[in-house]
């Protein structure tokens, strides 16, 4: 039998294989195609503090490998979540993990205390890297000195394992890295979306309401596996991989990159099973290859004798 | 019970240039579908076709296990399902959506326009069941686009509008001389293109006619999960996908 | 007829359509396969001052709808270029447009100099946006201090039309645009690529000699667009917009997006006959939506009234 | 002259589970041939191959207008073209590259492993038109690696080696007891794996034979634009596409 067990912190993944915020719902939506008990974790969508409609309609556009996302928070704050969603989900045999938005510094800490009460959640991720909103989000994520802001208030009000998730719209991946991991962050979740726009030729609208919205799929891969190389490179915590991944083949690429655990995000809308057939994926690499713990692969890109 | 299936294509039926019916055997026996629900379906093979399709679910045969799609290209995924090859394998993940709520023993006027006509006979179907008389009202911009006409004459009256005039009354669906007495009707069921649904929806309101809208909204996922397809009402931004495609037209903001 | 030529500062294209530095050879490598005389014009090889070999073996990886390339700007030097290639390239009815390159402001300095003794070029590419190299390149140009002080300094020893070519991994495009069009630029051109990285599953290694390369093709459409909106909105100078472009209704996106020519990339290696199969879909394009004017789609992206 | 042709697929010929040939019919008389160049296969209706596949000329028929690739499954484009349909269209760029020098009234030592003996069997047709004796070393794992013995056979002697020992002589190529007494050979030509032609890169080298390899790096173009496929020589990096894949060992820096 191999060894899918993994740590990130404090937290134990019984599997490196976990679902992105926003593109799994609350886990529910998958019920009907696969045994969520299976899974590592779920990463839920996105939570603010009071009820968000999200953008207008149209907030979608596929692109080549990939699409465009503007849904902008869309929930129904974190009270609704608690009371109304919580209480369902929590019986799965698997991680729930909140994925914390705010428009204020003061509403990350508030949502975060709201999610602080309940026991059984054991971290939580704190989006500073959503390219959707007007106000917060990624604006938090691409300079150190609100990175740092959002970080460290967030910590100073949260004990369990803290998961900042970073942006990749910036100069510089290292710097915002560690500055969060200074500010206390338990682990760095990256790549939330790429900043990019489509244009329809024919009608020459923009086919976002909001014009630009977030990349996410297979497009974006290369250069989530670069920034979590570096992001392992530049930082002690642990990493949680995204951004395109397919398949068990891309994750391991995610792992030997520095990942300790990953994200399957887009791949779901395709195939909503996929999160498992990776699973079962790792577990035939790991056969072929003779691993016997998945954690092994941490970081295991061979840069020694290149070619 | 949502299912993700490999069908087998029985069969591509070309009912114009841009029209046609796409067959498949399913693997087992289909599941119990109602009219208004839809699929997502797989486009393999090309480069260009990155997400599920949705579509709409035509026809359904329980003891053949066949199911099947009425499509009209628009784009890539829709040329391409066109040439699918015989005993292909298509993905397809199934039954979504909610469904039109047939009214029993009324008086039905159903309009579609375009690829709205797909989930249509279905509806009548279930509008004969429930006893409702039934009118169709079939709009195109010429007489090639108006499509089995023979199929919806068995369910009951069928009327047409095109923009050239080359068939029925000239004009736009909304234009149809039935809309100077409509009062008969007791309920309106629509699809199609939005312009369309919206006019057909004012009229509805203005005349207090329940009328039921199936949208098209674009969609990533198809199952609730990416919260792309809203659209908008008076209670706040709804999933077309899971809390749709059919909205009663007064719930929506438009 | 419709009217295809479009003006970049003081340089007339008679068409939209040019080809991107490094994408392109020195257009000879495509004399077997189009007229060159119907393309607007031809970016070639990057060059330096001096004879470099580039990075070792392997220098490319495919990815999804892209690719990776680590090629580190192999080229002859510039003497060469002058002595032995142009000679032979400037009889093309084209606009020969050279790709600066160096690892200080000296070198950038030199090279324009000595491009600048050519009567027949008109324009220069400065690029300080290329990721393969370990000095200079793109290091000048994700930073504004760096940016402009080798955008002015070649300024100052260049008066023909002199197009600054901008690297897409910065945080903020607008703040680098802005500072080149300060600093003297006539004409912005992005994007060069993203830096991105591949690993093998398999033998665990990279598939890049240098770990990290540039990630170019559709997948990076998205990214290119939103940047060209954005600096079309930044700057007064023109703009010429790159990235993924395979087809004609790609480069009415790109126009739209506020590009006045594009630069067709990675399609080339695909397709040899690409760029002229864009010529003859813009012609039919505008004969379709009857515009006359191709500079009439300049920036015409239609965001009054969205849905 | 180059020239970027579609193809019709005439044939796919299975040689083991991993291994076919790929029959084309050209449009036009196919491009003159010589052993050594290749062609530049675009890889449709795939999401996952995005640039096209170089691939060695197997063969070519002037008469029959055909052409055909030796081709080993290593991934997803070659596993795709195996299943490529009758009549399909396949759009090539060829012919590609340099060529072998065939040397004249010759004694001839051609080694092949893999996929490398793709342009072998054209090189051995023109080295019987120089008047060279041939002697031919095939390498793989296991007996089932072996192909074409028979097509070798009408050229010379095939002398063959397997990793497993079930046929021919136990090991590697270079482990073959040919190598005890080499001198006779005025000129080796080889294709294969790069460990392959390393090792016999330098048994040539020691014996003062001539040896030309045949480079299979990485493309992105195929035809001398991208820099990609270089390979580091002692005048500095050479374009495996353009300048080769043919290279005289000496030259390459390995
Ligand atoms: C619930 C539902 C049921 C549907 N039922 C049917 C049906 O039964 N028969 C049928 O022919 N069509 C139906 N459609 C529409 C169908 O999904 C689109 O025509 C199809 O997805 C277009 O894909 P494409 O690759 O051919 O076009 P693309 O190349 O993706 O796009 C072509 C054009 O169509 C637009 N477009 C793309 N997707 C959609 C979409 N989902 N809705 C509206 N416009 C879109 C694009 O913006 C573009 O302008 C349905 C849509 C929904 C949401
Ligand atoms: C000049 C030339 C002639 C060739 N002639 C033949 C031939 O006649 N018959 C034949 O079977 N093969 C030949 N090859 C090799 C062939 O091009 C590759 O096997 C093929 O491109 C792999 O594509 P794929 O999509 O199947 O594999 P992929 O899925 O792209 O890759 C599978 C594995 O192969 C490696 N790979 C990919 N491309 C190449 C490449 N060009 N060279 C080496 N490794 C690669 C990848 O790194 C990966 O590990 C030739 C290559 C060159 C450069
Ligand atoms: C439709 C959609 C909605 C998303 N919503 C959120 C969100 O609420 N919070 C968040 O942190 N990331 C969100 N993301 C980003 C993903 O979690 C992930 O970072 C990104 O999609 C890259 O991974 P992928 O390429 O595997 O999809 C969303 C992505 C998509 C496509
Ligand atoms: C193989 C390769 C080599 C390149 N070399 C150069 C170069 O020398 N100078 C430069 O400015 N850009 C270079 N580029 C970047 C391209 O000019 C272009 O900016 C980028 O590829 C994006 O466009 P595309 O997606 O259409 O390829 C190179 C790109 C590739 C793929
Ligand atoms: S399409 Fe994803 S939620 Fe409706
Ligand atoms: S493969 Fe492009 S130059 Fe050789």
């Amino acid at each position: 039998m191999v060894d899918l067990k993994v740590k990130v912190h404090e937290l134990e993944f019984k599997n490196p294989v976990t679902t992105a915020s926003g593109t799994f719902g609350f886990g529910e939506e998958f019920e009907e195609f696969i045994d969520l008990n299976r899974l590592g974790g779920i990463f839920v969508k996105g939570l603010t503090l009071h009820n968000r409609e999200g953008n207008p309609y149209p907030r979608m556009a596929e692109t080549p490998s990939g699409m465009l996302n503007a849904v902008g928070l869309q929930n129904k704050g974190i009270d609704y979540f608690i009371n109304n969603i919580y209480p369902r989900i929590k019986e799965y045999d698997t991680e729930i993990i909140p994925n914390v938005n705010g428009s204020t510094v003061e509403d990350y800490i508030e949502v975060t205390e709201r999610i602080n009460e309940i026991e059984d959640i054991n971290a939580i991720e704190l989006n500073i890297s959503c390219p959707n909103v007007k106000e917060g989000g990624m604006s938090f994520g691409i300079s150190c000195p609100s990175a740092i802001a959002v970080t460290e208030a967030v910590r100073e009000v949260y004990d369990k394992t803290l998961i900042v998730k970073l942006s990749p719209n910036v100069t510089d991946i290292c710097e915002i890295a560690k500055a969060v991991e200074g500010a206390g962050a338990d682990s760095i979740s990256l790549i939330n979306t790429l900043l990019g726009m489509a244009i329809d030729p024919h009608t020459r609208k923009p086919i976002l309401s909001t014009l630009t919205g977030g990349l996410s799929g297979p497009a974006v891969k290369p250069v989530a596996i670069r920034m979590v190389w570096q992001v392992y490179n530049a930082v002690k915590v642990p990493i949680i991989g995204m951004g395109g991944i397919m398949n068990a083949e891309d994750t391991i690429e995610f792992m030997l990159a520095g990942s300790s655990a990953i994200q399957v995000g887009t791949a779901n809308f395709i195939d909503p099973e996929v999160s498992i057939k990776i699973i079962d994926g790792i577990t035939s690499y790991m056969g072929k290859y003779k691993i016997d713990s998945v954690s092994d692969l941490i970081g295991a890109m061979d840069v020694e004798e290149l070619y | 019970m949502k299912k993700i299936q490999d069908c087998k294509v029985l069969g591509v039926k070309n009912l114009n240039d841009d029209t046609y019916i796409l067959e498949l055997t399913t693997p087992e026996t289909p599941e119990i579908i109602a009219a208004g629900n839809f699929a997502e379906i797989k486009v393999d093979h090309t480069p260009d076709v990155f997400l599920r399709r949705p579509l709409s679910i035509f026809d359904v045969d329980y003891t053949n296990k066949k199911i099947s799609f009425f499509i009209k290209i628009t784009g890539k995924g829709t040329a391409l399902l066109k040439e699918a090859e015989l005993e292909q394998n298509i993905n397809i993940i199934y039954p979504l959506g909610n469904s039109f709520k047939p009214e029993a023993n009324g008086n039905a006027l159903v309009i579609g326009g375009g690829s709205g006509i797909a989930p249509l006979l279905l509806l009548a179907n279930e509008l004969k069941i429930k006893k409702s008389e039934i009118t169709f009202l079939l709009g195109g911009r010429k007489n090639t686009d108006i499509h089995l006409f023979k199929e919806f004459e068995k369910y009951g009256t069928v009327l047409i509008t095109t923009e050239d005039g080359s068939l029925g009354e000239k004009g736009r669906v909304t234009d149809h001389s039935i809309f100077n007495s409509i009062n008969g009707f007791t309920k309106i069921y629509t699809c199609g293109p939005n312009p369309m649904m919206k006019a057909v929806g004012e009229i509805a309101s203005a005349n207090d006619i329940p009328c039921e809208v199936s949208l098209e909204n674009m969609m990533a996922c198809g199952f609730g999960a990416c919260l792309c397809c809203v659209t908008e009402t008076h209670e706040g931004n709804k999933c077309v996908c899971t809390e749709g495609p059919v909205f009663n037209v007064n719930d929506l903001k438009w």
